[in-house]
């Protein structure tokens, strides 16, 4: 029934047009979020955010990773739970949101944690990630499968009053090529001491902080399609602070490190390999796999 | 405070670490321009000194870890990562700004 | 049946536990903020994302003013209102969704559009407004007001890739009173010459940029009657880009202007001046009053 | 570039301000130390001069009116508010830092 001149619906244009005439996103902009398949790993307060703005961007595949339930304690940063949620597996209850929100996107849910096991397999169905979870273990997890498959990965954290976002392995360049962007162990060699990871549920945190944290998540996923992959203007990260004045610092970071046991030359993992990490022995926890 | 022998330089905390210097983010400080040995400071020497003389927390171990910065903390040389710069061996210069962040994992 | 010495429920304690524990908070923080009033003017891209931040940290009443309806081109970036709302009032639809995600907060629908008749009566049963509306009229409306009742005014605003946010009339203390903070008026005296005006319906909007500024809306909000007042670290404004690297800056604003005429000692503003004015003459436009 | 006769100065628009402009946000330049009366150039200086030289479009009123910067533009001179620095008869220095932001209504 469409003209195929017209790449897009009436109603597309209509619901996303505020955005396309925004300068540098115009039709192809919105032909790249509308091809794109994007996995948010996490449905508490980081996924929440950036997920809603996804999906309202038009993102043709939004995948959601989680498995865990909604808990009231959650309520007051993960604003797309309602209370009648609680007990629900968080990505049904976020995925029930977003279509009522944009019934255009392909929603796929993944209510399962990440593990070493069936990351690879997840990962490898889209073409960008946000990594929106609350432990050390599943950052190394996330970023290491990334690398694996050429993946680009948004990492956001929040605690208390601060937060902080990094875009790694952008370019997503393969193992060894050192053109390509930091991953999570280029800048984090080793992980923090057990003693020194507080999650969100220990040392609390503020609702508009992870949720400013989400949303810059979810704008920098949309400048990276619509311009097509990374622009190369050189790794970076932002810290906020809600402490005192409410501030935002911009922090120049290394290139890939040229011994990365992930992303070197000198690296020894492989997706056969994968499988078989240990990152909660890596991270010196014991919990188990759920806290992934 | 500053003269020949001292250079001044701003050490900041976040990312919670602050909590272990008094709960104060900005720390501006008065150091010497040399160590013991006659050499230039550099960050390692001032890693040393601010948990001898600035931190407040008896949890050395938060901050510094076999002799170096633990792992999970991030240091800055006028905010670029130091890895640009030299890491420990970088030699302080007046007006400095190190920024100390612990990484975040919450979400 | 709640013993008296426990100023919150079990449930309160539970959903906003996490957020209590953030140093500097705590219960006391935590009954301010029940006890607090917030007006929300605005029901758009600015107004989603800061009443359901604050709809989340538990403000003890929350009143949301606008008297347009739902577009399906509102919907990329109007992230509460769902697809079968097109039609509905903005604020029945923000309303109904906050209601299902906090229902211990008392929300007040004003679903029509602040004039000058209207506003002193609206704003007087609040203690704090959100400016998170589209137009230089009803900015100077709101900032008018606002000194006249002696509120706070957070206000922000979007267009493109860009967004900005002040914190206005904080400390809002009375007309002529130079330790007040500055008001709309003292920022910007003259209105800007109508072809300079440009709203997100003619020159576009990136969701998530909007989105940011209503998180840090809400967050300038909670932080404001978390310490129970202005903490009088001085008036800056802090700016925000999309284009290029992302970034935010942060500007050092002017005090009360001694001859502004609305909160200085030479303002002739009154409340019932107010009622009087015409805020589309002095802006220029030709617009009905439904632009307010 | 820069002599005993010029100074560098950064000059910065954004708020949509930046389409004038060539579509530039920053704008490295280097002015004359003089006005043609031999006084210390000013901001209201700078002002005819970005109009009259490095403005693009045609629409100068879209940036002066009535020999003024035009209502809704805040300047900032090293980011605080010229009205905190004497406005247009600001005198720069080098390496001064002029951001013209143009205010945005939009919600
Ligand atoms: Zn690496
Ligand atoms: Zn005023």
């Amino acid at each position: 029934k469409i003209p195929t001149k017209w790449p897009l619906t009436p109603d597309e244009y209509k619901r996303y047009g505020r955005q396309m005439i925004v300068p540098n996103i115009g039709i192809q902009g919105q032909l790249n979020l509308k091809n794109s398949k994007v996995l948010i790993i996490g449905a508490g307060g980081l996924g929440c955010p950036s997920s809603v703005y996804l999906a309202g961007a038009g993102i043709g595949t939004l995948g959601l990773v989680d498995g865990d339930i909604v808990e009231l304690s959650n309520l007051h940063r993960q604003i797309l739970h309602s209370t009648s949620s609680v007990g629900m597996k968080k990505v049904d209850s976020v995925i029930s949101y977003l279509k009522k929100l944009n019934p255009n996107v392909r929603y796929v849910a993944h209510p399962h944690h990440l593990t070493p096991q069936n990351a690879a397999e997840i990962v490898s169905g889209y073409d960008i990630v946000l990594d929106c979870t609350d432990h050390p273990t599943s950052r190394y997890l996330i970023s290491d499968t990334c690398v694996l498959l050429s993946k680009p990965l948004v990492s956001a954290s929040a605690l208390r009053t601060d937060g902080q976002l990094i875009v790694l392995n952008s370019p997503p360049l393969p193992q060894g090529n050192p053109e390509g962007g930091p991953c999570y162990r280029c800048i984090f060699p080793k992980p923090p001491p057990v003693d020194s990871v507080v999650s969100c549920g220990d040392g609390g945190i503020l609702g508009p902080v992870v949720g400013v944290m989400g949303v810059l998540q979810a704008l920098e996923t949309v400048k990276y399609i619509v311009a097509g992959g990374n622009s190369g203007e050189g790794n970076s990260m932002l810290l906020f602070s809600a402490k005192g004045t409410t501030g935002f610092r911009s922090l120049k970071m290394r290139k890939r490190n040229a011994k990365c046991v992930a992303c070197s030359s000198a690296s020894e993992l492989t997706l056969e390999g994968l499988k078989e990490m240990d990152y909660s022995l890596f991270c010196g926890v014991s919990a188990p796999v759920s806290v992934l | 405070m500053s003269s020949e022998n001292t250079i001044p330089i701003l050490v900041e905390f976040t990312g919670g670490l602050e909590m272990l210097f008094g709960d104060e983010r900005k720390h501006k400080l008065s150091i010497p321009s040399k160590d013991e040995q006659g050499n230039a400071v550099n960050i390692g020497w001032l890693v040393k000194y601010l948990c001898d003389k600035v931190m407040k927390d008896s949890r050395k171990e938060m901050f510094v870890l076999d002799g170096h910065v633990r792992p999970g903390i991030l240091v800055l040389i006028n905010d670029a990562d130091w890895e640009l710069e030299g890491e420990a061996s970088y030699a302080l210069l007046p007006n400095d700004n190190i920024l100390f962040v612990s990484t975040l994992h919450g979400g």
